[in-house]
């Protein structure tokens, strides 16, 4: 102990003693007052709750309002003597904090002898320096690694916000089950369900001033079908009265590969169809599995083309005999290519085999002359190829062709494919109706409506939400499960177009070639809505951060330069 | 050694000394800079400086900044009350009695669902009681704030904006408010409402996006 | 010793860093919020869903307006629409026959056998069918701001929120009088109108008038005497709640009444004796925060409601019970 | 990005020009005609704190810096620093709530030098200037007793104990690490770390978070044994300073004239900021050799840090809350079973359109890529100078303040002999007593007997024979120092 004065040393341990032990206690009793102010205020008494929901039921009760009005009176007291409290507390711990630091620095003051250092004991050696390095080392190694572990550790829950649906619903593989398959396949993306996958387009762009447009290319011959792409090529059809062709451009540059010209086939007509100027001769949308593509014209002109524009193989299955002309698009699945074939001479589904292009079936379909393409979809694990027809909607097994159910609900001029969000099947067109069918067997119409239906666009289903557009220019997204119009919204202009959704996002292109990006929730919030610059009325090919759009003219690549 | 000690002391001395130098220079260059910033952009920024008295002078006397709280923004999450640094937060409502119906069913008073139009405490919507309420002729009523008793949680504000004029709105008191560097509260509220304003402005944001008179 | 204060020193700087991330997710979280110094309408909800819902949204008719403001129903249930700065014409399907460009935005609308009445801020204007403007009346004060129009076979009521008056015109404009409803030696305060929400509606005789602030509807004769007065200031459904409501009004064939109010944004039915029927529209129905539901009701029983929510109007029809 | 007040101008004007007509309705709202005479009350509008205020801190803060010097360097007073700092604690702690104070303030002024929209208000901008300036000049005299978070970690030392080196030279990487982040996050408005999560502001407010408080105390109580653990190992500002007086005309040294060997001041500074003559012995090229290979290193290490740099933004960009609010949009456009939360609720409602956002945020990020690849090679630079530094044993014969490292608190003087002979001359020895500090007038008093002058250490150097220092100690009797070796 202490020589020199040891009262004061005595008077400052006590002090410090007596200091701790106040200050301990007290901040141990602000702690939890503090804690309880922060988690649940005094001020969120469930029993003063459920004294006011009473007095919703019994108003007159007059001792129930005396007892609200003591406990809300002592409440408000807790709380602000709680707050004061603190106040009052913290100066207190300062004080006491005060006393015991000043009487710990007396006692040691008073305690400290001289320290002998000794000899070489902290200077400056080799071996400290390597020592020190390798620490420096090894925390950089530390903290890099901390880093690393904070990233994954956030990283892990982007995994789950991709939507569950997408692996049922992913395109179909090709023949080649080992290659991936292509990202844009046909009309209205993988199975012609209108959904892009995996994708993050861009949500500005112009045109005009080219902002976003990574390349322009003009395109020979008009058409109205839509780009489909496949191994880093985009793939067209353009045709006039003189020749059909198909045009492979070059997703980098967009420089056109090769174009090749659908002639020299047997069974080709002498003189092309008569077609009206609103379908044209190359309205019907391309197809691929990745290792050919597919076209077919409107004088019935089937062509099969290697990625790099051979022929593979060409036939002519009859003329298709049609009032505007043949725009039903292609389908293919597990080497099966599927044609839907409704003209004036009573309905068909072609299936040809992918290599050779022979008739693998022919069914006949009870149907009038129609316009929509199939789309593939997967029900109960199987997969089903659903045709909208006219007045017939109905379902085929893609392998053998075998009709799997029908359903009579269709009217007009039926150029509306089908949607399909999870067991329920959306047809719809003007002058008939939309009905929501469930594809149980038989399958059951769950509602119908008659409202803003579609004509030419077809509608797209996605998370319970079905998205129509027509011509008037009109969007309407109705809950899938019961029909109740979600949203509605009027544009200047009108859709031929298909509105598709992509990133969560629908990419709707007016005839103006202004493309309204919405959010596909409600409610109503639009993106964006940036022109193309030139009409159109194909529908844009979605592939990872790149949007592939026909206008009038040219093909257009948007993207992020 | 010693020889060559000397020497590379003193290079190293006046190595030193021409680096300070580089780094004095340097300092005094940003904060003049600064401060030529400030005047300039304060001469641009007439229009937040609306209402401020000495505008013109501001680019001689660089403008203190104080938190204000935007109360077309404002969403009335409730975090201002919360998320304070101060135990009972500088957000306060304030009340533009130019601006109030004087409702009799005054919803930023009433609770919802409140049974009689009386100042009984089931019938009170702030969970401090801090509004006062005092009949002046019928059917007006005015509606005053005890500012003590205030903890800016936004409820009433959030019923005023619902069915009344949004007289009642959140604002930082700045008799409280501490001025961090950095406000607790904007970082932690929804709607991005606070933010930095001149000195002469504190007060002039008001409910419905107007100015104060 | 140093070994063990270095372990000490690092578990404890583990301590502050863990102790920052905790902050750091504390600092983000939004839960932290008690429910007390939350606004709940559930009391109202609850209220709702307990009134019978007596109408069903039959059809509904996108308009090309940003800020539709008022609406009625002319000859043979043609619709007209004012906001923005137009007046739109349409058929009784809701197509837009035409389209006419007004100076200044327009407030209210009232459209009688003759003519189209659009009332401004501070002014009248009178169209025909076809479109072309007849007339500009005088304007009435610098301090008018009208919020709606009524009118018979040959007075117009204008209702003035600004001055809170309500004037009465003939229809070549002339000015019949005007009366704040205040009573002989102002023995009651008059139309209260905290918000800028003042509606009239003729039925036979009698001029009806909202009295936002004092939550009920009061019934003048065209002197400008009051007949009767109907409504209370309640939080129950039955009755109006909010500063000021209801908004707007419209009086069925059968003098029935339907109100609309704001805050809660919803359309309600009370029976001409001014009992409350029930729901027509409850609040889930429009967009959170939709003010300014105007209405107006044809002869066959539809109700018209204006939704600048969802910029619509929105058909009702009587539930089939 | 709060501070932004162009950015405000135009949110303001915004506001006013896209009210909806309820608003201008409202605007013009007529009150209601009362008949008692009742007249409207105007709302009570709380005044901030003075202006005049801000110009007596910054006066404060210079008289508290031009005092620190002088004690530190003229007086050498010990005592002086600790009631100057006592004083700083009142003041710049208690009284003005610890903010905004310097350790902060480069934050403000770095955002102005990166965003040109931003200001800085004068005050704030002298708050961060005195203190580098006067480093310039006079070593980290801020640190020593003007810093209230330095001062308040200053009196709780109690039992300060020796890290042992390379724990220190590890821990030493710290600060730079929170400064890089720290900056980065200032550049891409997205936070003011310092000022988040400044562990003593909460005390001196009496009020705060409670997380942040407890940290706080936390670090006082290791304080009590590692002697200001903020300072040493934490503190972004500190690096400033040490960069500063690194270059410093003037510094606090541990004898008043010149050193002697004596080991008497090893253990006197609880920042083990002392440096030791130096005892290793190892051939002078072997240390040239490591020096040569660090330096080829080092454009190594700076490509890792470029090139790893964006990956560790790209997890700091996750702290910005509008990158948030991007990512909250995409989920629950994309998601429709996500709920709204307040942040989206609120974008929705404001009616600000997703594109201008989207802009934002890839502009944003840019920012955070750029600044990645910056603060990458910073930290590559900043290991490489740490190892550099440690390459080689550099001589040295006496027991010096390090330049970085002193925080000028005048705990040495008490403990060197030559300053009692010095201060022996015509003062009675309870001056010396009196003079030689706070909580080491014991070691005063006990050092200035036995060994009173240099002939006692004579007597005394046998305890260490052999010791370069001893017999460098007889080589500066015999030759005088030169003015430059004054100056060094």
């Amino acid at each position: 102990m202490n020589k020199t004065h040891p009262t004061l040393y005595a008077c400052a341990a006590t002090a410090a003693l007596v200091a701790t032990i106040f200050c301990a206690g007290l901040s141990i009793l602000m702690a939890t007052t503090f804690l309880q102010t922060q988690s649940a205020t005094p001020l969120d008494t469930p029993a003063l709750q459920i004294l006011k929901n009473q007095i919703q039921q019994q108003p007159a009760d007059s001792d129930l309002t005396e007892q609200i009005r003591a406990l809300d009176l002592l409440v408000r007291r807790a709380y602000f003597g709680s707050l004061t409290a603190l106040r009052v507390g913290a100066f207190l711990l300062l004080i006491g904090l005060t006393v015991l630091i000043a009487a710990l620095h007396i006692m040691h003051t008073l305690r400290s002898v001289i320290s002998h250092p000794t000899p070489n004991s902290n200077g400056i050696t080799t071996d400290v320096l390597a020592n020190s390095r390798l620490a420096i080392t090894l925390t950089t190694v530390l903290l890099i690694a901390l880093a690393a572990g904070i990233a994954i550790h956030l990283s892990r829950p982007h995994a789950t916000q991709l939507p569950a649906v997408t692996d049922a619903l992913s395109p179909s593989k090709g023949p080649s089950t080992t290659q991936l398959p292509p990202p844009w396949p046909g009309f209205r993306g993988p199975n012609g369900l209108g959904i892009a996958y995996d994708v993050t387009p861009p949500i500005n762009w112009d045109g005009e001033s080219g902002s976003n447009i990574i390349w322009k290319q003009e395109v020979p011959r008009p058409g109205f079908s839509s780009p489909i792409v496949a191994n880093d090529q985009i793939y067209l059809t353009g045709g006039d009265s003189n020749v059909c062709e198909v045009y492979a451009f070059a997703a980098s540059d967009g420089q056109l590969l090769w174009r090749h010209p659908a002639t020299g086939i047997i069974g080709s007509p002498e003189s092309p169809p008569e077609v009206t100027v609103d379908t044209g001769y190359a309205a019907a949308t391309m197809t691929t599995d990745g290792n050919q593509v597919y076209a077919i014209f409107a004088n019935g002109d089937i062509l099969a083309l290697s990625p790099d524009g051979k022929r593979t193989w060409a036939r002519n299955y009859g003329v298709p005999d049609n009032p505007y002309g043949h725009a039903s698009s292609l389908l293919d699945h597990n080497g099966l290519l599927f044609i839907q074939f409704d003209d004036d001479t009573g309905g068909r589904l072609l299936a040809l085999h992918t290599d050779g292009g022979d008739i693998a079936w022919n069914i006949k379909r009870d149907v009038l002359p129609c316009w929509a393409s199939p789309i593939l979809v997967k029900h109960n694990g199987q997969r089903e190829l659903i045709l909208n027809g006219n007045t017939i909607v109905a379902g085929y097994d893609p392998a053998t062709g075998t009709e799997l159910w029908q359903f009579d609900c269709m009217g007009g001029e039926v150029a509306v494919s089908p949607a399909w969000w999870d067991g329920t099947l959306l047809v719809a067109n003007e002058y008939a109706k939309l009905s929501a069918i469930r594809l149980d067997t038989p399958p059951q119409q769950l509602w119908e409506q008659f409202d803003d239906l579609p004509d030419v666009s077809s509608p797209v289903a996605w998370s319970n939400r079905l998205y129509m557009a027509n011509s008037y220019g009109s969007i309407t997204c109705l809950k899938i499960s019961d029909g109740t119009q979600l949203w509605q919204h009027e544009y200047n202009s009108g859709f031929y177009s298909s509105p598709i959704i992509a990133a969560g996002r629908i990419y709707l292109t007016d005839k103006h070639g202004v493309t309204h990006i919405i959010a596909a929730t409600e409610p109503f919030t639009e993106w964006g809505s940036p022109a193309l610059g030139e009409p159109s009325t194909a529908i844009p090919a979605f592939v990872g951060k790149r949007i592939y759009m026909r206008g009038t003219k040219h093909l257009f690549c948007i993207g992020a330069q | 050694m010693n020889q060559a000690q000397q020497t590379n002391i003193t290079r190293r001395g006046w190595l030193r000394t021409a680096l300070r130098t580089i780094a004095l220079v340097g300092l005094g260059g940003v904060m003049v800079g600064m401060v030529s910033r400030t005047k300039r952009l304060c001469t641009k920024v007439s229009s937040t400086c609306r209402g401020c008295a000495k505008r013109e002078a501001c680019g001689f006397a660089p403008p203190r900044t104080l938190w204000q709280l935007d109360p077309t923004k404002c969403i009335q999450c409730g975090l201002c009350a919360t998320s304070c640094v101060l135990e009972h937060s500088a957000v306060r409502c304030f009340h533009t009695h130019a601006q109030c119906g004087y409702c009799k069913l005054c919803f930023g008073y009433f609770e919802p669902g409140a049974k009689a139009l009386s100042s009984a405490a089931e019938n009170q919507l702030c969970p401090t009681g801090a509004i006062r309420r005092t009949y002046i002729e019928d059917p007006y009523f005015e509606i005053a704030i005890d500012k003590a008793l205030c903890i800016g949680c936004g409820k009433c504000v959030h019923g005023c904006k619902m069915f009344g004029n949004g007289s009642l709105y959140l604002q930082i008191d700045h008799s409280i408010c501490l001025n961090c560097n950095e406000c607790a509260i904007a970082t932690a509220c929804p709607a991005d409402a606070f933010s930095r304003v001149p000195y002469a402005e504190a007060y002039t944001k008001r409910a419905n996006g107007s100015s104060e008179a | 010793m140093n070994r063990k204060l270095t372990a000490a020193l690092i578990i404890a700087i583990a301590i502050s860093v863990s102790t920052l991330l905790v902050v750091n997710k504390r600092g983000c979280s939004t839960t932290s919020v008690p429910e007390s110094y939350l606004y709940s309408t559930k009391v109202y909800t609850d209220a709702e869903r307990s009134a019978p819902l007596l109408y069903r949204e039959i059809s509904r008719i996108p308009l090309s307006l940003l800020e539709p403001h008022a609406l009625t129903i002319g000859q043979n249930g043609t619709i007209a629409v004012v906001g923005d700065k137009a007046l739109l014409l349409m058929d009784s399907e809701g197509r837009e026959k035409q389209r006419i460009n007004l100076d200044s935005p327009p407030t209210c609308i009232a459209w009688t056998s003759t003519n189209i009445f659009v009332g401004f801020n501070t002014h009248i204007e009178v169209y025909n069918a076809a479109g072309n403007r007849l007339q500009t009346w005088q304007t009435l004060g610098e301090n008018a701001w009208l919020t709606g129009l009524a009118a018979n076979t040959n007075t117009l009521f204008a209702a003035d929120y600004g001055q809170r008056i309500v004037w009465q015109f003939g229809f070549d404009g002339q000015l019949l009088g005007k009366f704040n409803g205040r009573g002989p030696q102002g023995s009651e305060p008059g139309f209260v109108i905290p918000s800028p929400y003042f509606d009239l509606a003729i039925h036979n005789e009698s001029v009806w008038i909202t009295n936002p602030g004092r939550q009920r509807l009061e019934a003048y004769s065209f002197a400008g005497k009051r007949l009767s007065y109907w409504g209370k200031a309640s939080t129950e459904i039955d009755g109006f709640c909010g500063c000021c409501n209801p908004s707007y009004i419209a009086i069925t064939a059968d003098g029935g009444f339907v109100t609309s109010e704001k805050g809660m944004p919803r359309v309600k039915r009370y029976a001409s004796d001014g009992a409350f029927l029930g729901m027509v529209a409850p609040s889930d129905t429009f967009p959170k925060g939709t003010v300014g539901l105007d209405l107006a009701a044809d002869n066959d029983g539809i109700i018209l409601v204006l939704d600048p929510g969802s910029r619509a109007i929105r058909f009702y029809a009587e539930e089939a019970l | 990005m709060r501070i932004r007040l162009i950015s405000l101008s135009i949110m303001t004007l915004g506001l006013v020009l896209v009210a909806p007509t309820f608003v201008s309705a409202a605007e013009r709202f007529p009150t209601p005609d009362f008949e008692t005479g009742y007249t409207l009350p105007s709302t009570p509008q709380p005044a901030p704190r003075a202006a005049m205020w801000e110009v007596i801190d910054t006066v404060t803060l210079l008289a508290a810096l031009v005092l620190g010097a002088i004690f530190a360097l003229k007086l050498r007073s010990r005592r002086a620093i600790t009631i100057l700092s006592l004083f700083t604690i009142a003041y710049f702690g208690f009284w003005k709530k610890g903010c905004i104070c310097p350790v902060g303030s480069w934050q403000n002024v770095f955002q102005a030098m990166t965003d040109p929209t931003t200001t800085v208000p004068t005050s704030v901008l002298f708050v961060f200037a005195l203190p580098l300036i006067f480093a310039l000049f006079f070593g980290r005299i801020f640190c020593g007793a003007v810093c209230p978070l330095g001062a308040i970690q200053d009196i709780v030392i109690l039992k300060p104990i020796r890290l042992p080196q390379w724990l220190k030279h590890a821990l030493s990487l710290l600060p730079y690490v929170y400064l890089g982040i720290a900056a980065l996050l200032v550049y891409t408005g997205t936070a003011f770390l310092v000022c988040r999560y400044d562990p003593f502001v909460g005390i001196y407010r009496m009020n705060g978070p409670f997380w942040i408080i407890i940290f706080g105390a936390a670090l006082l109580l290791i304080g009590i044994f590692v002697a200001r653990p903020y300072c040493r190992f934490l503190c972004p500002y500190g690096v400033l300073l040490s960069w500063a007086s690194a270059l410093s005309w003037r510094k606090v040294t541990t004898t008043p004239t010149e050193c002697i060997q004596c080991q008497l001041c090893e253990d006197a500074c609880p920042f083990d900021a002392i440096e030791f003559p130096t005892q290793a012995t190892e051939a002078h090229h072997h240390g040239l050799k490591r020096l040569a290979g660090i330096l080829l290193l080092l454009p190594i290490l700076l490509g890792f840090g470029f090139w790893t740099g964006p990956h560790l933004s790209n997890l700091l960009s996750k702290m910005d809350h509008r990158i948030q609010l991007m990512a909250q949009l995409e989920l629950e456009n994309s998601i429709p079973a996500i709920e709204m939360n307040d942040q989206s609720a609120a974008f929705r409602a404001s009616g600000t359109s997703l594109a201008s956002l989207q802009q934002e945020v890839t502009e944003l990020q840019q920012r955070f890529k750029t600044g990645g690849h910056i603060l990458g090679a910073f930290f590559g630079l900043v290991i490489a100078c740490k190892l550099a530094a440690l390459a080689r044993v550099r001589t040295r014969t006496d027991y010096e303040p390090s330049r970085t490292n002193c925080l000028a608190c005048g705990r040495c003087f008490a403990y060197c002999p030559k300053e009692h002979e010095q201060r022996k001359v015509g003062s009675s020895r309870k001056q010396v007593v009196s003079y030689s500090g706070f909580s080491h007038i014991t070691h005063g008093v006990g050092r200035a007997s036995p060994y009173s002058g240099s002939a006692c250490i004579a007597t005394d150097s046998p305890r260490a024979p052999g010791i370069p220092g001893s017999t460098s100690y007889n080589a500066k009797i015999l030759l005088p120092k030169t003015p430059q070796e004054n100056d060094e």
